[in-house]
Formats: structure tokens, sequence, C-alpha cells
């Protein structure tokens, strides 16, 4: 029997890890991956809390959410190919022409 | 009623007409115009005159509201007029002597371009004059009292050209609204308690009242400043003088004959007020005796004939507040009424003399004239001998009332100081007419262009002659016809005329005499210059009216300019504020824009700033 | 009423994007797929009111994950205006290819969800379905600001969405439902941490597309940097799309225990108004400009949130309309004035009243309309949102307000003044073109903008009528 | 009902004025303002009952609109002063010009005929917009300053206005009434004694920056220097008078016992800004500023008027309100006209111009004997109907009201010598002529008519007043 | 119980890795370990489903175009992220997210929960109970999860279309 409150406290450890990483990386493909590990890890908790409640529905939700990912991650993929397909380095900190 | 209306409105027209058509008139019509008008409303005035003698003796007054001035907030106020024998003197003084000098102004003005703006002026001031004269209620008086502080205005600064006749022009108004406002002010108390403003009732208000309280003392005071600004009553006394800028009809007429005892008619008409302020009535008294000899004092070493005149017209007005200071109401009446015929006389006189020199106002050019203008030097030695109080010219009669009433009433100081200015007045007036008429010319040029004033000039200025030698002769008349009025008022027991002790007499006529005689042989005889004496020393402090104006200058003009230069920058900082709270916000804003980076994960922390914030938020609410 | 009436707004939508896509296999033409949305998006339109009267006791579908209702319906509405405008401004866009007015449509079902959602999945699918086309378009200028702009949104938005997803899982835990209904069933009782702990990190998540600050940093830059069609869709309907949920999410599912989330909203609320209204002073380019304003006026949206009161749901209902009009209304002159570019800047305005008269008065009545002067919408929109303020007794979100529009108008009143100095114009600058989208947007919101500053009656009914899902408890 | 047509034939003409030819405009403008002005005769003649109609039903608000004594009069100023600044306004300032004119026409007829509060607002806030547009459009670029000084100002102020007014409604409908706007529903109101400080300060804040009241007036000098001398007069003459009518239509029935509570602040207030705009007007050499801060002084004085309290104060508030409106006007436009004419309006550089403009000097003196309050003109009713007010209970307020008229009469005449007596400059203009002009006889008419009559208002003016201000009797005194 | 803690070191591990491996690569492949812990430990949650649909969908696909795109990008290009330049962002994004981290994780552990006491219903997470949910009532779901597929689809072919920079505006006449 796994412990339902000790999976959600994980699936916060892996929350902050990733917003860790969104804030504190500069390559955008690992500050989208981070992103992408909130939502698993709200996937995660999901889960955790469908198993708690003993209802489907928390299920679907984290399905919704994988499929969302990947839709995302399909557009975010493509735009950061447009963005830098050009550019020397992934640097999110070179795409701040707009300011103020 | 009509009539009183009729007598008002006929100058009125006259202004009005020839303001908007002076374009389309011939070059001479405004002249004849405005005169004849007035002549009019003068023999409308007797018939008026004649009516009221038809009244019983305690009815002796026409009244009626023409219509609701205001109301809405207490008894409406009228729009009143009210004719008594009071008002029925100066009504006659005011249209008779008015078209006498609209007549001689015809002449006097002859060549001036803007003679049409000038009598359509004068016509205004005879409106607005009547308008004081008749108004029913204190709002209608002091409305005629403005107007005619405004038609003053008009007339000193007819030659609007002269810088010193705007000035004068200007300290004369902002002087006379001084009065104004402190008519205002005693009329708003009294409508306050009274509710009423209105003539016959307002007296009878009063008369029932019992004397002593500080309201009295305050709202005559207040109504006591009204009369000091108009009739130039030390210390708002100065803009008299200047007022000579204007034209000399005009001086004869308003800043002699009618506007200036305007403060006289105000203070007989509130004798009932007055009686009630013990206090400020006798303050009425003692400045009217200050002036007078202030006045006097300066008018001895004056060297332009104008100015001489006029202060000898404040000096003779501190003689009226005199007498009423003491009660003697009729007197002051009476010497008002002299001193409107030989100062008119006068004043028109040395028109006379300064139409014949070119404008030429100073004494020190003149001399000799009596041969070039016998009709001009006749009237003017009348006229000097009823203002000296030589008997039995008018000017005896009057002062006598007046020193007799001041005696009887048991102020010694007072009657001194009056009996001194009387001798004072012989000596400077003769001084006046010794330098310009008699003696050797002074300055050949202007001798030989002088000549006589047309006819037009001189008719008028001999049938004031006439009234002046003779206006002394009135006084049983005057004393029966004011009788009504004042017995309208109780314990009006001194308002009748009365004679002082026959030394007072022989002391005031020997006075002049020898006064008359001094000037004699020192500007006849011994032919000293007209300016000695005022070029240094207490003389040169006279002559400059004991600096009064600087130090009116000192204590009003610079303290306000001052604090007008002091409240600039309050003003400055009210408009900075507002220019500051901009730029502050401004500023703020510019300090805030560089927190928008353009780094994608600045913008991810602050969200997580902001979830941290609410997660703290709640937690520390939980 | 069944599901499939309920939703025939967002079946005929689906069903134009499908055709839509067929049509752009078989013919490229650009002018195709703009007539098809142009024709879906009105249908729908026609639907949504047609749907109106059948509604007058909200349905609920999918267990409480569909709520059809005058306030879905409401929604809707507004949301396909923003819709319109969209494609009408884009018009002549060629350059955006046939797939503009899809990604426009799918964004606009997207709102659509949301106005109607009931349930934490609804909610996530409909943020996620109005964001994943709005990054797409956000970034299809090909230039350096577009790309920024796409990549801008997407990072933040995927991180913002996380966040969301996280606290929605936590009120999953603390509930046991997904549904709002259960929510506010549940609630009643004083809170467990939990719950107040998924609350926020779900309110940031929503609040984030709303603009509030401090979530409200990706605003200037996403919209400076969109095309500016797309930056008047973002403007409009995201804001409407993202305050219909916060509303239905905060006063419906938590109506019962508004006191303890309350007073956050107000400090943010007020805090937005401020701040987004004063950086809106400094900024030169106009669509800069237009975003800060696009934040102060989320700030007085969520006014309504915060008063958690019948007036406060009803007022922002009501404010959103005259908004989305005056949006509309700027952003089309804005895009006749830019003409082929993308950046407009205040001074490019000088002389713009001399140029097209006609044109400048219809930007002025819009500015006056954010900033709020009688006879326009803003106005009346402002003054539902004083009401509410009062009523709920905090007169704190009273006096923001007033600072904020001060602070707007500061704002407002520059490019105005630039647009009526004849002095400074550059009289060899070519006058802005009239398109016929355009002119047809502007109109409208013009119309609109004082048909609501004169007589707002019937909008204020309709809007009474549409947050009636507040008395479902 | 009438009341409605003369804000629509207001509101229609703008819009005609903006596609007639262009050359037409001022014609056309002119028609308007008149037709205006024939229907405000039959407004006189019949005062009607008005319109009241539900607006937005769901809030309580009608459009409720009508004329009683307290606002017919200023009807009739609005009416005549903005026919006034039509006919002085130059042709060439195009269409627009005059369509934000009549536009403001329409306003201020609204404000002044609104019974509703939140019509009211509407007005109050839609006539701010016209004076905006032609500061900026009309004026250089200190006027665009001074245009969004006005702006933002004047919004500060009556956006708490705003807060108060639905604070008030809001109140007057707890608990679960329906909501209305309707002044004479919402006097009784019940607030809180919390409460009512804070809604007082909002209206007043609103009231005082619009008037201005000092030191509200950081928006004043900017404004009335660079607007067109047409446009101050209609702020210094009309607009004005929309702060102080909003103290007498909506703050005293309303907060009458925070009046009487917070009377003597509120009467020094007034005292500082008539004293202080004595000062200032004495110490300007800018002629538009003299009057500027001159109209700084009266505004004071009106509102010693209305804080005094009692009935003669506030009655002769309301009749200076439109007496100054009339003559500041007058005043205003003439000042334009010599500015256009001389180039300047500074005391040294105009000088004794007397003697080539006869006509300028004549009716520059008598608009500025009427504002100095020269009895027999109405700027003097309504002071002295003050004064009799002020004596009632505040004889020193009285006292330095009295020296502030002698200051009054020495600026006012000082400015008028500066630049029209004395010797003449090198400066020759050319003076009025007939056409240019005719139409401020009529209006200089109109004003001796008021200070020869003052009771063809004050006696209409009292039933509503009085209605507006039930409550004095509660103070005591019928004066 | 010991499966879990194995099983959330590894987690942990993997997502820490994500964070601090230097080149994106690296970060793909940690996240990969992280996933496939993740699944494995949706199946002891009885999400038999999720498990499966987690590996196919996260690891089979999602990183796959991640690998995809990262080499698409890094090749030939110079690897490594410069130092940090924004002043306190690693700290205060540290302390923050750690911050939060903590404090969520403590709420969840130490939510009381209402245990229930019956079984877990019958088919549970399974692919037939999933199947029949997302096959019935919540198909529309699903259909939304479509039409987000299909704009993803979109957005590509728009992001990845020839640049036609300063396109001239159509003429109408033209068109006509």
């Amino acid at each position: 029997m796994i412990p339902v409150n000790w999976v959600v406290g994980l699936a916060a450890i892996l929350f902050a890890i990733g917003a860790i990483g969104v804030m504190v990386r500069r390559n955008p493909l690992i500050m989208f991956m981070s992103a992408e590990m909130m939502w698993n890890a709200a996937a995660l908790a999901f889960i955790a809390f469908a198993r708690h409640w003993h209802d489907m529905s928390g299920q679907v939700m984290a399905f919704l959410i994988v499929g969302t990912a990947a839709a995302e991650v399909g557009i975010g993929l493509a735009i950061i190919v447009t963005v830098y397909h050009r550019r020397h380095r992934l640097d999110v900190d070179e795409i701040s022409g707009m300011k103020n | 009623m009509q009539l009183l209306t009729e007598i008002i409105l006929l100058p009125l027209i006259g202004a009005v007409t020839i303001t908007v058509f002076k374009g389309l008139m011939p070059k001479k019509l405004p002249g004849i115009w405005a005169s004849s008008l007035v002549g009019i409303s003068f023999l409308l005035s007797i018939a008026a005159d004649v009516h009221l003698t038809h009244l019983g003796v305690h009815h002796r007054f026409v009244t009626g509201t023409l219509w609701t001035w205001i109301s809405g907030f207490g008894p409406a106020i009228g729009a009143r007029l009210y004719l008594d024998p009071l008002a029925g003197i100066w009504l006659l003084v005011i249209t008779g002597i008015g078209m006498l000098i609209h007549i001689y102004s015809i002449g006097y003005m002859h060549d001036d371009p803007g003679k049409a703006r000038y009598f359509s002026y004068l016509n205004f001031f005879i409106f607005s004059m009547l308008l004081l004269v008749l108004a029913g209620n204190l709002i209608v008086l002091l409305i005629g009292w403005a107007l005619v502080g405004l038609a003053s205005y008009f007339l000193i600064g007819f030659w609007y050209h002269r810088p010193s006749a705007v000035r004068a022009a200007k300290k004369a108004f902002v002087m006379n609204t001084v009065g104004d406002v402190g008519i205002l002010l005693g009329l708003a108390l009294l409508y306050l308690h009274y509710h009423t403003v209105g003539y016959p009732h307002l007296f009878r208000i009063l008369s029932a009242a019992h004397p002593g309280s500080a309201f009295f003392e305050w709202t005559a005071f207040l109504l006591y400043v009204g009369a000091m600004a108009k009739s130039a009553q030390f210390p708002l006394h100065m803009w008299l003088a200047d007022a000579m800028e204007g034209p000399t009809p005009v001086s004869a007429l308003i800043h002699a004959a009618t506007m200036v005892t305007a403060g006289v008619y105000l203070m007989a008409r509130l004798y009932p007020l007055l009686r009630l302020a013990p206090n400020v009535h006798y303050l009425v008294g003692a400045i009217g005796a200050f002036t007078a000899i202030f006045a006097a004092s300066i008018a001895i070493f004056q060297r332009d004939i104008k100015r001489v005149l006029a202060y000898s017209t404040l000096s003779q007005l501190g003689y009226m507040f005199l007498a009423i200071g003491v009660g003697g109401f009729a007197a002051g009446v009476f010497h008002f009424m002299t001193h409107a015929f030989f100062k008119a006389l006068l004043f028109l006189a040395a028109g006379s003399v300064i139409h014949a020199l070119g404008g030429e106002q100073d004494i020190n050019h003149m001399g000799g004239l009596f041969k070039k203008m016998p009709w001009t030097m006749a009237a003017f030695l009348a006229g000097t001998l009823a203002i000296s109080g030589i008997p039995p010219f008018s000017g005896y009669y009057s002062k006598e009332a007046i020193l007799g009433q001041v005696f009887n009433s048991g102020h010694t100081l007072l009657w001194g100081v009056g009996v001194l200015t009387a001798g004072m007045t012989a000596f400077y007036m003769f001084r006046l007419f010794f330098i310009t008429f008699l003696g050797a010319p002074r300055d050949q040029a202007l001798y030989d262009h002088a000549h006589e004033a047309p006819r037009v000039m001189t008719i008028p200025v001999v049938i004031l002659a006439v009234l002046a030698v003779v206006g002394g002769f009135f006084r049983g008349w005057l004393n029966r016809w004011l009788a009504p009025t004042f017995a309208l008022y109780p314990g009006a027991s001194h308002a009748g005329l009365e004679s002082g002790p026959l030394f007072g007499t022989i002391l005031t006529v020997g006075l002049a005499m020898i006064a008359i005689i001094l000037a004699y042989w020192m500007y006849v005889k011994k032919g000293v210059a007209p300016n000695a004496g005022s070029a240094h020393g207490l003389g040169r402090q006279a002559f400059e009216a004991w600096n009064l104006d600087t130090v009116w200058a000192w204590l009003a003009v610079i303290p306000f300019k001052t604090l007008g230069d002091w409240i600039r920058p309050v003003e400055n900082g009210i408009l900075a504020f507002v220019n500051g709270v901009a730029s502050v916000v401004w500023l703020w804003a510019a300090d805030l824009r560089p927190l928008q980076t353009g780094y994608v994960r600045r913008y991810a922390l602050s969200i997580m700033v902001g979830l941290g914030a609410l997660l703290a938020f709640y937690l520390i609410r939980a | 009423m069944s599901l499939f009436h309920g939703l025939l707004p967002e079946y005929i939508i689906v069903g134009f994007i499908l055709i839509s896509l067929l049509g752009n296999m078989l013919s490229r033409k650009y002018h195709v797929a703009s007539w098809l949305s142009l024709i879906g998006m009105l249908s729908a339109f026609v639907a949504s009111s047609h749907l109106w009267s059948f509604v007058l006791k909200p349905h609920m579908f999918l267990g409480g994950g569909a709520v059809i209702d005058n306030y879905s319906l409401f929604v809707n509405l507004l949301v396909l205006l923003a819709g319109l405008g969209t494609i009408l401004l884009g018009w002549d866009e060629r350059r955006w290819g046939t797939e503009f007015p899809v990604l426009v449509m799918l964004a606009v079902l997207g709102m659509m969800i949301l106005g109607l959602a009931g349930n934490v999945i609804t909610l996530f699918l409909g943020i996620e379905m109005l964001s994943l086309p709005l990054y797409i378009l956000a970034a299809s200028t090909h230039t350096a600001s577009g790309g920024e702009a796409g990549l801008k949104y997407l990072l933040l938005g995927a991180f913002s969405s996380g966040i969301l997803l996280f606290g929605l899982a936590l009120l999953y835990g603390a509930m046991g439902s997904l549904a709002f209904v259960n929510f506010a069933k549940t609630v009643a009782t004083p809170t467990s941490p939990l719950l107040w702990a998924g609350v926020v990190l779900s309110l940031v998540g929503i609040l984030f597309k709303l603009g509030i600050v401090p979530f409200h940093m990706w605003v200037p830059d996403v919209y400076e940097g969109s095309p500016t069609a797309v930056t008047q869709f973002m403007a409009f309907g995201t804001k409407v799309g993202a305050a219909a949920i916060l509303l239905r999410f905060m006063d419906f599912g938590f109506y019962a225990t508004p006191g303890w989330w309350g007073p956050a909203l107000g400090y943010l609320a007020v805090l937005t108004m401020i701040v987004g209204n004063l950086l809106a002073l400094p900024q030169k380019d106009l669509k800069r400009l237009l975003a800060y304003s696009g934040i102060g006026h989320a700030g007085f949206l969520l006014i309504g949130v915060a008063t958690h009161n019948l007036q406060g749901a009803r007022a922002l209902l009501f404010y959103l309309l005259p908004y989305g009009l005056a949006v509309l209304g700027a952003f089309a002159v804005l895009s006749l004035v830019a003409g082929d570019r993308d950046q407009v800047s205040v001074s490019d305005l000088t002389g713009l009243a001399k140029k097209r008269p006609l044109m400048a008065a219809f930007f002025i009545v819009v500015m006056l309309s954010f900033a709020g002067i009688p006879l326009t919408g803003g106005f009346v929109g402002k003054f539902y949102l004083l009401q509410a303020a009062l009523f709920a007794n905090q007169p704190g979100l009273a006096i923001g307000l007033v600072l904020g529009t001060v602070l707007g108008l500061g704002a407002y009143l520059r490019p105005i003044q630039a647009l009526l100095n004849n002095q400074d114009s550059d009289s060899t600058a070519p006058k802005p073109k009239w398109t016929l989208g355009g002119a047809v947007v502007v109109v409208v919101a013009v119309v609109g903008t004082i048909g609501l500053g004169v007589y707002p009656t019937p909008i204020v009914h309709m809007v009474n009528q549409s947050a009636n899902f507040f008395w479902l408890h | 009902m009438l009341v409605v047509w003369l804000m629509v034939v207001a509101l229609v003409g703008s819009f005609v004025t903006l596609v007639v030819p262009r050359q037409s405009a001022k014609m056309v403008a002119a028609i308007v303002g008149a037709i205006v002005m024939v229907l405000y005769i039959g407004l006189l003649v019949h005062p009607g009952q008005g319109v009241n109609v539900s607006w937005i039903p769901a809030w309580g608000i009608r459009f409720h609109v009508g004329s009683d004594g307290l606002s017919l009069f200023l009807l009739g100023l609005t009416v005549v002063l903005t026919e006034a600044a039509i006919l002085a306004s130059k042709s060439a300032w195009g269409p627009v010009y005059f369509f934000w004119v009549l536009f403001l026409e329409f306003g201020s007829l609204g404000l002044f005929s609104a019974l509703d509060l939140f019509l009211f607002y509407i007005f109050w806030e839609v006539v701010l917009i016209p004076v905006f547009f032609l500061l900026t459009s009309w004026s250089g670029p200190k006027g665009r300053r001074a245009g969004m000084k006005w702006l933002i100002m004047n919004l500060f102020g009556s956006l708490f206005m705003l807060i108060g007014i639905v604070a008030v409604a809001v109140i007057h409908s707890q608990p679960f009434g329906p909501l209305t706007f309707e002044i004479s529903k919402l006097v009784h109101v019940h607030m809180d004694a919390r409460v009512t400080p804070w809604v007082f300060a909002a209206f007043f804040l609103a009231f005082a920056i619009k008037a201005p009241l000092w030191p509200f007036h950081g928006w004043m000098p900017d404004a009335y220097r660079e607007a067109p001398a047409p446009v101050t007069a209609l702020v210094a003459g009309v607009m004005s008078k929309m702060g102080l009518y909003g103290f007498l239509r909506i703050m005293l029935p309303l907060f009458f016992p925070e009046f009487v509570k917070y009377e003597t602040g509120l009467l020094i207030l007034a005292v500082i800004g008539l004293v202080y705009g004595a000062f200032m007007a004495l110490r300007q050499t800018d002629m538009k500023m003299v009057t500027a801060y001159a109209s700084l002084s009266h505004i004071g004085m009106i509102a010693l008027g209305i804080f005094s309290l009692t009935r003669a104060g506030i009655l002769g508030a309301t009749f200076l309100m439109v007496a100054h409106g009339l003559m500041v006007g007058g005043l205003f436009i003439v000042l334009g006209l010599l500015e256009n004419v001389g180039g300047s309006r500074e005391l040294g550089t105009l000088r004794g111009l007397n003697a080539s403009a006869p006509r300028f000097a004549a009716y520059f003196l008598f608009f500025a004997l009427a504002t100095l309050g020269l009895p027999g003109l109405p700027g003097f009713v309504g002071e002295y109907l003050i004064i009799q007010g002020l004596v009632v209970h505040h004889v020193v307020f009285a006292v330095i009201a009295i020296i502030v008229l002698v200051m009054a009469a020495w600026y006012m005449i000082r400015i008028f010598q500066g630049i029209m007596q004395g010797p003449q400059g090198d400066l020759e203009i050319a003076d009025l002529k007939a056409q240019q002009i005719w139409w401020i006889v009529p209006l200089a008419g109109l004003v001796v008519l008021l200070g020869v009559w003052p009771n063809g208002l004050t006696s209409h003016a009292v039933p509503s007043l009085y209605h507006a201000v039930h409550l004095l009797a509660g103070k005591g005194g019928s004066v | 119980m010991t499966a879990f803690i194995i099983l959330a070191i590894l987690a942990i591990v993997g997502a820490l890795g994500v964070v601090v491996a230097r080149q994106p690569v690296h970060s793909a492949l940690f996240l990969v370990a992280n996933i496939l812990s993740l699944a494995i430990l949706y199946l002891l949650l009885s999400a038999e489903f999720l498990a499966v649909a987690q590996v196919i969908v996260y690891a089979g696909a999602i990183m796959v175009l991640f690998l995809f795109v990262v080499t698409l990008l890094t090749a030939g290009k110079e690897e490594g992220e410069p130092k940090e330049q924004l002043e306190g962002q690693r700290w205060i994004a540290g302390v923050l997210a750690v911050g939060v981290g903590i404090a969520l994780a403590v709420l969840a552990i130490h939510h009381p929960g209402r245990a229930i006491a019956s079984g877990l219903p019958h088919n549970f997470g399974n692919l037939h109970g999933m199947g029949l949910l997302l096959w019935g009532p919540d198909f529309l779901y699903v259909g939304a999860i479509a039409l987000m597929l299909v704009t993803a689809a979109i957005g590509v072919l728009v992001l990845n279309r020839p640049v036609r920079r300063q396109a001239p505006r159509p003429q109408r006449r033209n068109e006509a």
C-alpha cells in the first residue's frame, strides 16, 4: 500500500524542481522540459488523489494532461526551432529585445 | 412720485442719448441738450418742493416704491424714492447749480474734442446725485452713492491721456469704494436688526430705540466711514485735492458744491441713528473740526489756484461735519447751501481765470487780472468775502450758525478750532484773491493774452455771485423749511438754527478782518512771493499736504502690494504641487519600468514571487 | 435541452474548423478560409443568441463539467465578437496564410469552453485550447519580435499551466471531485490548508492569463511582438475567457466561503490597476501602451471578483463588453495606421486628425471609453464596478479604481493629443488607408461604445440575467 | 419637456456644424445658439415639468431633467454666454471648434437641468471633454499641457464624487431597497457617522476643483491663460458655476449637518480664496490673468455666501453665480477681442488705447465695473446679499469680504487704466466695428437689467432655493 | 513503501538531473528516467493505463521529439550555458521554489484525508475502466485533445513555412 500523501509530497518536490528549472536554466529546451516536469508532477498528484478517492476522474484528468502535453510540446518545439535555428547559442536571455 | 421719477430720469436720458448719438449730433448740441434737460429737471424740482409745502407738517414727505428691487431673504427691498424738505434742499442745489454749471461748461469746454463725452458724464453725474438724494432707502442711496463716485471717476480722469489725471481718478475711485463698502456693511447690519432700510420706517424704528448699545455705534461708524470717504474727511481726504485734475466746472459741481456734500446729507439723514451713537456722533464733530483746521493749514501754502480752493472745500466740509457732530443739523445744511453757492462761484470764477490764461493754474504766473476781467474779479471777491465770513455775505450767517451751535453745545475746544479756522480761511482766501487779481502781473505773456470770459460763462458766474451775497438771508426760511424733517425725529432740540454769543461773533469776524488785512499787507503791500514759506520747514510739509499720501502708501498701498508679492510664492507652490505630483507619478513610472527586464526567466520569477506572496498571505491568515 | 443542443455554437465552430481545414487542402485561396470562419462565427453567434431563451435555468452536463446558461452564452457572444473582429482586421494579411482563420477559431473555441467550464477538466482544456493557437499566432510573423513574443508566451504559459495544474490537483485532493458544483457543497465548512494551497496555485494560473500584477510580465512583450490583429484578439478574447473562468471558478465554486479568498484578490486588483495604468504612462509604443492599459483593465475586472457579490459578477461581465469594444476599435485604428508595419508608436499618430478626421474621431471615442468618460460604455462599466465595490463595502477597491482611472487617463490623453497635434505632423508621411474590414470593426466598436454609454439598459439586463449562476446555491 | 428640446437642439446642432461647409460653420453654430435662446425664452415663460423617464431601470437610474428657479437662470447663463462665445469666435477656427462649443452647451444644459444624480454626473464629466479638446487643438503646446491638467485634475475630483454618489445611493438602498439616484429621494438618506465625512469630502473635492476653490485651483491659471478667449469665457462664466451649483443642488440638501459642523473651516477656505485671488490679481500684469484671479476671488465670495448657510447668503450666491457668469464672460470676450487686435495681453505693451479704441475701452470698463461690484450692476447685488448673509453669524468674514471689495476696485481699475488710459503708446489698434460686436450690447443690457431688477431673478429662485435648503429653518434666522 | 522510496529517489534524481545537466541531451535523458520511474509509480497507484500511456506518449513520443530537436539545434553549435547574469535570479528562485515545494509537500503529507474503507472499484485504472470513461461520458474531452493535436499540427505547419518578410498587401483590384 502506497501512502498517498507521500506521493503527493513527492509530486510537490518534483513540481518545485521543475519550477527551479524554468527559472534557473537558460537553455529554452531545458526550461521547456522543466515545465513538462511540472505538468508531470501535477499528473502524478492527480493519479495519487484518484487512488485516494477511488475516483477515476482524476486519472482521466491525468490522461488529458499527457495528451495536452503532447500537443504543447509539438507547438513549443516548433517555436523554439523557429526562434533558434539561426542562432549561435540556445540562450533564452538573448531573446530579450522587448523590455520596459 | 411720478415727478420724482421724471426729475431723476431726465438727466439719465441726456447721458444715454448723448453717449449713443454723439456721432450724429452737431457739435454744439450736446451742451445745449444736456443743459436744457437739467434745466427742466430744476423746474420740476421746484414744483416738487412746492408740492411738499402743501403737505401737513407731520407728514411732509413723498415716497413710493417703483418696483421690488429684491426679495426672498427677508422683507422685500424696493427701488424706493423719498422726498422730504431735507432732500428738497439738495434737489434744488443739485439741479440749480448743476444747470448753471452745465451752461458755464458750454463755454468752458468749447474747444475740447471730447465735449460730447463730457456732457454725457455730467448728465450722468446729475442723475446719480439725484438718485442718491431722492433715494427712499439705504440701498438706493448706496447705488446713487457709488454712481456719483463713478461719475466723479469719469470726470477726474476726463483727460485720460494725462498720467496725473489717471492716477487721481484711480485714487478717488478706490477711496470712494472704501466709503461704499462701509455703507454696505452698515446697511446690512441695519437690515439684519430691523428688516428694513426704507426711510420713514427706519427713522421711526430708530427713534423709538434707546441709545448706547455697541450695535448702534458700529452701524453709525460704518455709515460714517461712507460719509467720510465721500466728503473727504481726514484721513480719507487726499483724493479731493487730486481730483482737481478734472475740468474746472467739474470741480465746481462735483468736488465742491454737490457730491462731496453727500456725506453731510447722509449724516443729516441718519440723524436718528447718530443720536443713538453718542461716541460716533462726537467723533464726527471732532474729525470735522480737525479736517477744517488741517485743510486750512495746507491751503495757506498752496500755489495752484484750484488746490487752494480744493483745500478750502475740505475745510468747509469740516465745518459742516462739525455742525453735525454737535447736533446742529440745520446749521450743517445751511452751510452746505451757502457753501454750494460761493464755492461753485469761486471755482467757476477760477475757471474763467484759468480759461483766460490758457489753462495756467499756478498763481505764480498770475496777478493784476482785475483790469482784464472785472466781472470775474467782482464775482470772485463776492465769493471770497462770503467764505471768509464777512457780514452780510452768506458765509457769515452759516458759519455763525455753526459756531454758535458748537459753542452752545459746550464743546469749547471744537469751537476754538472753528474760530481759528475761520481766521485762517479769510487769510488764505484773500491771499489767493490778492495774488490773482491785484498787484502787478507776474507773467506778462499770459497777462497779455488774458480776456474776460464769454457771456455764456459770465452769466452763471454772476447769478452765483448774487446768490453768494444774498444766500444768508434764507436763514429764517430754511429754519422753517427743515423743521418738519427734524420734527420727525424725536429729541431734535438742537436741530434748528441757533445763534451763539455776541463775543463769539465779534471774535470770529474780527479775526477774519485781521487776517484779510494781514494778507493785504503781505501780498499787496510787501509783494511777498506766493511760494514764499513753502520751500522748506513746516511750510513745505504743509504744502505737501503733510505728506499724508506717503503715509497712506506706507500704511495701505505698500503693505498690500507686498502681501501680493508674498502670495506669489504660495501660488507658485500650489502650481508646482500640481506639476510635482505629475512628475512624481512620472518618475515612479520610470522607476518601475526597469522591472520589466525583457528576460523571460525574470518573468517566471515574478510569477513565482506572486505565488509565494499569495501562499504566505494565506498561511499567515490561516 | 440536450447536450448537443446546448453545445450547438461550439459544434458549429468545430464543424467550420474542420471544413476550413478541408477547404485549405482543396483551395489555397486565402479568402476562402476567411469567409468560412466569418460565416462560422456568425452562425455560432446566431446559435448562441438562439439558445439565450432556452437556458433561463442553467443546464449542467458531464457531471457538472459543462454548464450551459446565460453566462456561458454571454461569454460566447463576447468571444465571437473578438474572433470576428480579428478575422476582419486580418482580412488582408495574406502573409499569415490560410491557417490564420482556423487558428482564430480554435482559440475562440477554447474561450467558449472557458465560458461553460464547470469542472477542473474543462477549465484546463479551455485554457490550453485557448493558449495553444495563440502561441502559434504570436510567433507567426517570422520577425524577431514575433519569435520573442511566441517564445516568451510559450515558456511562461507552460510554466503557469504547470502551476495551475498542480493547484487543480491539490483541489481535487482536498475535495474528491472535479466539478465546481461539488466544491461548493464541500467547502461550506472551514477549509483545509490543502484546499487553499490548491486555490492559490490555480488562481495563479488563471490570473496569469488575465494579466494580473505580478503575473502580468508577459503581456506587454507578447502584445508588442504579436501582429496587431492577434494582439487585439489576445487583449479582448483572452481577457474574456480568463475573466469568465475566474468568475465561475471563484464565485461558483467557492461562493460559500468568500471571506478568505476575497481580500487577496482585492489587493491584487488595486495593485494591478495602479501598476498597469502607471506603466502605461511613459510608453512610446502604442501597442505596448495598450498592453499596459490592458493590464490596468484586468485590475478593474478583478474588482468584480474580489467583491464576491452578485453585483461584482454582473459588473465584471458588463465591463467586458465596453472594454472589448474599445479594444476592437483601438486596435483596428492601430492596424490601419500601421499599414504593413507591426510597430506603431504614439508619434505615428501625429496629425491624424488632419489627415483622417473620422479615423481620429473614432480613435478618440474608444480612448475615452478606455478612460471611462461618460457617454461611452467604459464609463457605465466602471460605474457598475464601483457600485459593486461599494455594495461589498470595500471602498478601498473603489479608491483604487479611481486612482487607476486617473493614471490611465493620463496615458490615453497622450495619443489623443498626438493625433490632434497639427504642428509637428510630418506632412510627407502617407495617409493611412481605410480597409473594409478595419472600417467595419471600427464602426461597430464606436457605435457599440457610444450605444452602451447612452443606453446600456438592454446589455445590463442581459448581464444581470447571465450572472444568475450565482444563485445556484 | 422644453428643457429637453434645448439639449436636443444643441446636440443636433453641434453635429450639424460638422457637416455644413467649412466657412458657414460659424453661422450655423450661431443660428443653433439662437434657436436655443428662443427655446429658452419659451422655457422662461413656461418652466414646465421637465421630463422623467426610466433610463437604466436595473439601477433605478432615470432620465430626470427639469428646470426650477435654481437652475433656470443658470440655463439662461449657459445659453446666452454660449451664443456670445460663438459670435466672438473666429470663423477660421473651423467646424470642429464650433462643434465642441455647442457640445459644451449641450453638456452644460444637461448638467444644470439634471435632477438625477447619475445624470448629473454624466453631464459633469461630459462638459470636461470639450474644454480639453478646445485647449488641445486651439492653443499652443502650453495649451496641450493645460488641457491635460484640466482634464486630469477635474477627473480626479469627479471620480471621487462618483464614489460618493454611488455610496449615497447604495447606503440609501440598504437594506435590500431598490437603488435610486433621484436627488429628491437621496436627501432622506441616513448615513453612518463614520461614513459621512468621507462622502462629504468626496463630493466637496469634485466641486471645489471645478469651481475652483482655493487651493484646488492648480489647473486654473494655465487653462485660463491658454484657452481661446471665448472658451475662457465659457469656462470662467459657465463651468466654474457648476461646482458651486453642485454645492447648492446636491451637497446642501444632502449634507446639511456636515455643513453646519464644518462651517467655520469652509468659510475660512472660501475667505482665503477670496483674499488670495484679490492679491494675486493685484500683482498680475497679464490682463487675462488679472481677470482669472479676480474670478478666483469671486468664486471665493460666492462660496462664502453658500457656506454662510443663511438665506441671504445662499440667495446671493445663486444670484452672483448668474451675474458673475455674464460679467466675467463678457469681460473675457472683450479681452480676447482686444488681444486679437493688440497682439498682446501685457500691461506694458498695451497702453493708452482709449484714444484709438474708445469702444473697446467702454466695453472693457463696463464689464470691469460690473465685475468689481459697482452698485447698480449685478455684482453688487450678489455681494450685498452675501454680506447680508455673513453678518448674521460671521461679521468678521463680512469685514474681510468688504475689504476685498475695495481691492477689487483697485485691481480692476488698475488694469483698465493701465491698458486704456495714460499717454498713448506706439500701438494703435483698430477699434471695434459695430457689426463685429453688436451682440455685446444686449449682453450688457442683460447685465444692467440684472443689476437694476434683481428681483426678477431672485423671486423665481427663492422657492426652489428654499426647497433645496429647507433645512435652513433649523438654523434660525430668516435673513 | 520501499518501492515508493526507491521510485521517489529515482524520480527526484531524474528531475534534479534535468535541471543540473549541462547538456540538453543529458537533461532529456534524465527526464526519461524521471518519466519512467513515475510510470512505475502510476502502476503502484493502480493506474495501469496511464502508466502505459506515460511510457508510450511521454517517453516514447515526446522525449524522442525533444531529443530530435536538441540534436537539430545543438548540432555544430557551442554547448553549455554562460554564467548566470541576472542578479539574484538563482538565489531567489531557489529559495522561493524550495519554500513553495516544501510548504506544499508538508501540507500534502499532513493532509488528513478521508480514508475510504472499501477496496478499489472494479476496473479501477485499467484499460477497460479508462476506455469506458474516455469513450463514454468523457468522450468530448478526448475530442478536445484531438483538436489540440490538430492545432499543434497546424502550428508546426505555420511556423515552419518559408518566410515571406514584408509581404505586400494584396491589391483589391488585382483580386477582382
